[in-house]
């Protein structure tokens, strides 16, 4: 009974140290993960991976500090399944904040591929391959002017260039060029697409979200409303196994080294609940033992 | 063991760790981060927002064009300064005015579509709901419990009467589900909150002290 | 007039935002689109700058009352003006006239963003892990027969979730995703027609000035 | 055209059944070109349409890849157009026959939203005649919500030990609907509260919260004949910051001892580490937001709590406010709308052939 009224009582700041030991342990020495991928993630890799040529792949970075170790191996695995398949791409953010994120994850990917690069044709090349249109507000300006036309919503991209003299923009004008919309958000920006963009204009909306809205998204996904989802750091580590595996592309997977991590932590908080939950039914039981 | 000597990641590394100071408890160190945050922050926020909305979207169509019309969006947007003088402060609910008109209606339609036709679409006990699954004749099983888990739940919040009868028979249903619907978000809240001390770690002992590549 | 005014444009505009649904028509639709770019926009990109000033009011006040944490206000106006001056004279990519280079020490906005917003806004989310981990130890208990439903949930995500669920059983990964796409779907969408009715009714009462709050003052 | 006949030897089959017609539903300037897969698709490029103007030669304005049936064209309104469309296999072509002639039309109005507009006006519909009823003083029912008779065990479990009740409305601005619904719950509980004289201690974490929230603790012991009871420093503001907030709040609990927490607002992230001190006090906890994300750590750390729109309901039913009221009747009658719609659309969809999803697409 002593180890248990011990257990029970320990201090704050023990319960804190335990976790990140739980944390960093696997980090320090990596073990293999072998990474199962499910339906959302698999309808969302599918749906980009079929978009035709005559249309582009439209990332909606809205992640931003808060959520970036889930989030941004969302959108350097998106980047990289777009440009290893030669799918044009246009990346825009609802909100300030995350546009730093976005030009870091744009310039790590074009990055990567520039340098296995052997031609100028399969090298990634700013207003041909992708365009970073950048951040207008409010978000209703975006969510509705992209179905009418693009380049009157952002005349000019992140960069101050002129939007319409961009060659990609050329070919594409509003929502019936873009094959699907990813949106990657922390909130309820997927949500929106889905009912401001998707209900007046009909694109194709797929989202990569943190875990914690994770229950409020399925119900979209099983409308259809959503062509695909991807959840948290396991969703990336999901999409970058697709990557890997269906496009023989081997980089960095830095949601997938991490899923150590995941386990040792997750297992570290169940057992916290337990024990809380042991410790307190049996002080409550001696607390009726001593009142009989 | 190579430490960084790029300044910047020590800078972000001493800010790492003001704010994990808050775990021992609130001080100066964690004041002068989070205060720093909200300053840097709108620093950022100003700079895009003359940079990249005012500019090219009325300054320069205005000024560098001289497309007349801006001079209206120039003068209703003037209107939110007159907040400060009291004597006119009324003014500046011409643009509040405006802006929540134009979104309160656009929100109206795309709840209704969004929120309540398509979610009433998913729920309907129809063959090609139940093909949706694709979990063959299971599906009919899935549909059913789906279905009774939205009308129960549904009932929990009708508040027009008393929760006694069938409508205490459904809204006891009704909580189950509920709370197997807040078991599952508390559970990948965990996974989330998780992810983000794992990524510190992954910066701290990467780039910053370099124990792992 | 000080308010009938606001109340009559709030019910004009607030039509307007509904209409453009049920019109596809190019002249109305170009007419719409016009409307949002060219008179929203501004108006936010206004009301952003003078949310700024007065937050800046806001502490620059507290400085001199010497309200408490007053100091702090200082790190956050100076914090404030340098990023300020940095992003509004040395451009976006550091291409204007202010230098963001000296010696191979660079400050443009950019570096400013990814060294000071990055970590303090990462790092401040990262405690939540922390005092999720001390809430579960001390306060989540299945005190009744819903909070241990709750538990129960939340322990089946958690494991299913991992890699480590293959190993105990096939089924465990799919069973959590089942909780997922079923119970709790029908637990989030009974919400969501309630939120969504409770949404409709707000902005109806915004429109038709039957909710006036957003006036704000008495006259 | 020669040149086909050369290549007879080798032809391959053309597209067929071409046809074109004005886009439905949209702006006019568009025209849309449909035809049936060339039975040697799968070794062709692609497709390529051809357009005509009045009878004019026919020109190349838009190629697409194998495997698609359907091209949008971009047009002038009111100009009579004929299409052709052609299988292209290495820069040799195969054409089909034309397509009956065509005109753009801008549509004034989109028949693909029928469905929504009459979704939009049943619902606008019936929450407007509630709102109405509730201001022509009509008499609306609402039971009572369960959570408010642990409100009231609450504070006299307060009361029986001595010891003050924190109230705490979270980080929300004064027009959030969850600080507002909170406000009135605040109102009903100092009322309670000065009829025993048990402290009530209201730490905020927005000025302009303050200043409502220090007038209804005041109206409320005025109203029941004590306004001397009021304490200026029980109800205070301490931060705006999240995280700064509730440490603040967890030094009262900690400090103060309060016998009851009452956590009842829009929170966000930061309600756990106030749940999590709260509990560990023992003291009694209710909490009450429509912050769905925040809701399961309150039902785990709390004694009760108010979910979502129970939190509304509880504020009309204390306030008997009528637009309170009258817009929660209104939304029960929604969810009988729908629960109904949701049975009949079943039955349909269960006994006949109808294809009943599509009125809700």
């Amino acid at each position: 009974m002593k180890v248990i009224e011990y257990l029970s009582q320990l201090d704050r700041r023990i319960v804190y140290l335990v976790l990140a030991f739980a944390v960093m342990l696997p980090l320090i020495i990596p073990s293999v993960q072998r990474v199962r991928v499910m339906t959302p993630v698999a309808k969302l890799f599918n749906a980009v991976d079929a978009i035709p040529d005559d249309r582009i792949l439209m990332i909606d970075f809205d992640y931003d500090p808060q959520t970036l170790p889930e989030m941004e191996p969302m959108g350097i695995a998106l980047l990289r399944h777009a440009f290893q398949k030669r799918i044009r791409v246009a990346a825009l953010s609802l909100y300030v904040q995350p546009l730093g994120l976005a030009k870091r994850a744009l310039d790590q990917v074009t990055e990567e591929f520039n340098q296995r690069a052997t031609s100028y044709a399969d090298s990634v090349i700013y207003g041909r391959d992708y365009v970073f249109l950048g951040w207008q507000p409010p978000p209703i300006v975006p969510l509705l002017g992209m179905g009418i036309s693009i380049t009157s919503v952002y005349t000019r991209d992140y960069y101050g260039y002129r939007t319409d003299s961009l060659p990609m923009m050329r070919r594409v004008r509003n929502f019936n060029d873009v094959g699907i919309l990813v949106s990657l958000s922390g909130a309820t920006a997927p949500l929106w697409w889905v009912a401001y963009s998707q209900t007046r204009f009909g694109v194709a909306v797929g989202a990569g979200i943190t875990a914690v809205s994770a229950s409020e998204f399925y119900q979209y996904y099983q409308t259809g409303q959503f062509s695909g989802l991807m959840i948290g750091m396991k969703g990336a580590a999901e999409y970058e196994e697709l990557v890997e595996t269906k496009l023989m592309l081997v980089d960095r997977r830095k949601a997938s080294e991490a899923l150590g991590s995941l386990t040792a932590a997750h297992l570290t908080m169940i057992a916290f609940i337990i024990i809380g939950n042991v410790g307190y039914f049996v002080r409550r039981r001696s607390r009726k033992g001593v009142v009989k | 063991m190579n430490i960084t000597h790029d300044p910047w990641v020590w800078i972000s590394g001493l800010l790492t760790i003001c704010i994990l100071s808050f775990l021992y408890r609130d001080n100066p160190f964690y004041k002068f981060a989070e205060h720093l945050f909200v300053g840097v922050a709108n620093g950022y926020f100003l700079t895009f927002t003359v940079h990249r909305v005012l500019i090219p979207n009325l300054f320069s169509p205005l000024f560098n064009e001289g497309r007349l019309f801006f001079i209206l969006p120039f003068m209703v947007g003037m209107l939110y300064v007159m907040r400060f003088i009291t004597r006119v402060s009324w003014l500046v609910r011409i643009p509040i005015a405006v802006t929540i008109g134009y979104y309160t209606g656009a929100v109206i339609p795309a709840t209704v579509q969004a929120d309540i036709i398509r979610q009433i679409q998913g729920t309907i006990l129809t063959p090609s709901n139940f093909q949706a699954w694709n979990a063959g004749s299971n599906g009919i099983l899935w549909s059913v419990i789906l279905f009774i888990g939205v009308v129960c739940t549904l009932s929990y919040f009708y508040f027009s009467r008393e929760h006694k009868g069938v409508l205490g028979v459904t809204s006891r249903i009704g909580i189950i589900f509920i709370m197997i619907g807040f078991g599952a978000a508390f559970g990948y809240t965990v996974m989330a909150r998780v992810s983000l001390l794992i990524g510190r770690f992954q910066f701290i002992l990467g780039p910053w002290l370099g124990i792992i590549e | 007039m000080k308010r009938r005014f606001p109340l009559l444009l709030v019910f004009i505009f607030g039509i307007m935002g509904i209409i453009p649904y049920y019109i596809p028509h190019a002249a109305y639709q170009n007419f719409d689109n016009g409307l949002r770019n060219d008179f929203l926009r501004i108006l936010s990109a206004f009301a952003i700058i003078l949310g700024l000033v007065s937050l800046m009011r806001v502490h620059h006040d507290k400085i001199k009352r010497k309200r408490e944490n007053w100091q702090f206000s200082y790190v956050l106006i100076i914090g404030f003006v340098v990023s300020g001056i940095i992003g509004l004279l040395g451009g976006v990519e550091g291409e204007l006239f202010l230098p963001t280079r000296i010696a191979g020490f660079q400050f443009d906005i950019q570096t400013l963003y990814l060294n000071i917003i990055v970590p303090l806004g990462s790092t401040m989310f990262a405690l939540l892990a922390f005092f999720m981990a001390s809430a579960s130890y001390r306060a989540f208990r299945a005190r009744s027969l819903e909070s241990s439903l709750l538990l129960g949930a939340a322990f089946i995500i958690m494991i299913g979730v991992l890699p480590l669920a293959d190993r105990i059983s096939t089924h465990l990964p799919s069973f959590a995703q089942w909780v997922m796409d079923i119970p709790n779907v029908a637990a989030k969408r009974g919400i969501t027609f309630g939120i969504a009715l409770g949404g409709i009714a707000t902005s109806l009462k915004i429109i038709l000035g039957i909710e006036r709050s957003w006036l704000g003052g008495k006259e | 055209m020669t040149f086909v006949i050369l290549a007879g030897i080798f032809a391959l089959a053309p597209p067929t059944g071409v046809n074109a017609y004005d886009t439905p539903n949209d702006g006019g300037g568009s025209v849309t070109v449909e035809w049936q897969l060339s039975s040697d698709d799968a070794i062709i490029e692609g497709y390529e349409i051809y357009r005509s103007e009045e009878g004019k030669d026919y020109d190349l304005v838009g190629f697409i890849g194998r495997g698609r049936t359907r091209y949008e064209d971009e047009t002038e309104n009111d100009i009579a157009y004929t299409y052709q469309v052609a299988a292209l296999n290495n820069s040799e072509r195969f054409f089909s026959e034309t397509s009956p002639p065509v005109m753009s039309k801008p549509q004034l109005f989109d028949r693909d939203a029928t469905m929504l507009l009459i979704g939009m006006i049943i619902f606008c519909a019936i929450i407007l005649y509630f709102i109405n009823q509730a201001r022509r003083g009509k008499k609306l029912f609402i039971r009572k919500i369960t959570g408010l008779d642990a409100v009231d065990e609450a504070v006299g479990r307060a009361t029986e030990m001595g010891r003050p009740i924190l109230y705490c409305m979270g980080i929300g601005l004064v027009d959030y609907i969850a600080t507002i619904a909170s406000f009135n719950i605040l109102g009903e509980i100092a009322k309670k509260t000065g009829q025993y004289e048990t402290p009530l201690i209201v730490p905020t974490s927005d000025p302009v919260v303050y200043t409502v929230a220090r007038e209804i603790v005041k109206e409320s012991y005025a109203t029941i004949g004590r306004p001397d009871l009021f304490d200026s420093d029980k109800v205070y503001f301490v931060t705006d910051s999240q995280f700064a907030y509730a440490a603040a709040i967890d030094g009262v609990m900690l400090r103060e001892k309060p016998a009851a927490n009452f956590f009842i607002g829009y929170f966000k992230a930061e309600s756990l580490i106030m749940a999590e001190t709260g509990a560990s006090t023992g003291a009694i906890q209710i909490a009450g937001t429509d912050q769905i994300t925040q809701l399961p750590f309150f039902v785990t750390a709390c004694d009760f709590t108010l979910i979502g729109e129970e939190l509304y309901a509880a504020s009309a039913y204390i306030s008997k406010e009528p637009l309170l009221l009258g817009a929660i009747k209104g939304e029960d009658l929604g969810k009988i709308v729908i629960l109904s719609i949701l049975a009949i659309a079943s039955v349909i969809g269960l006994l006949t052939r109808f294809p009943i999803l599509n009125l809700f697409r």
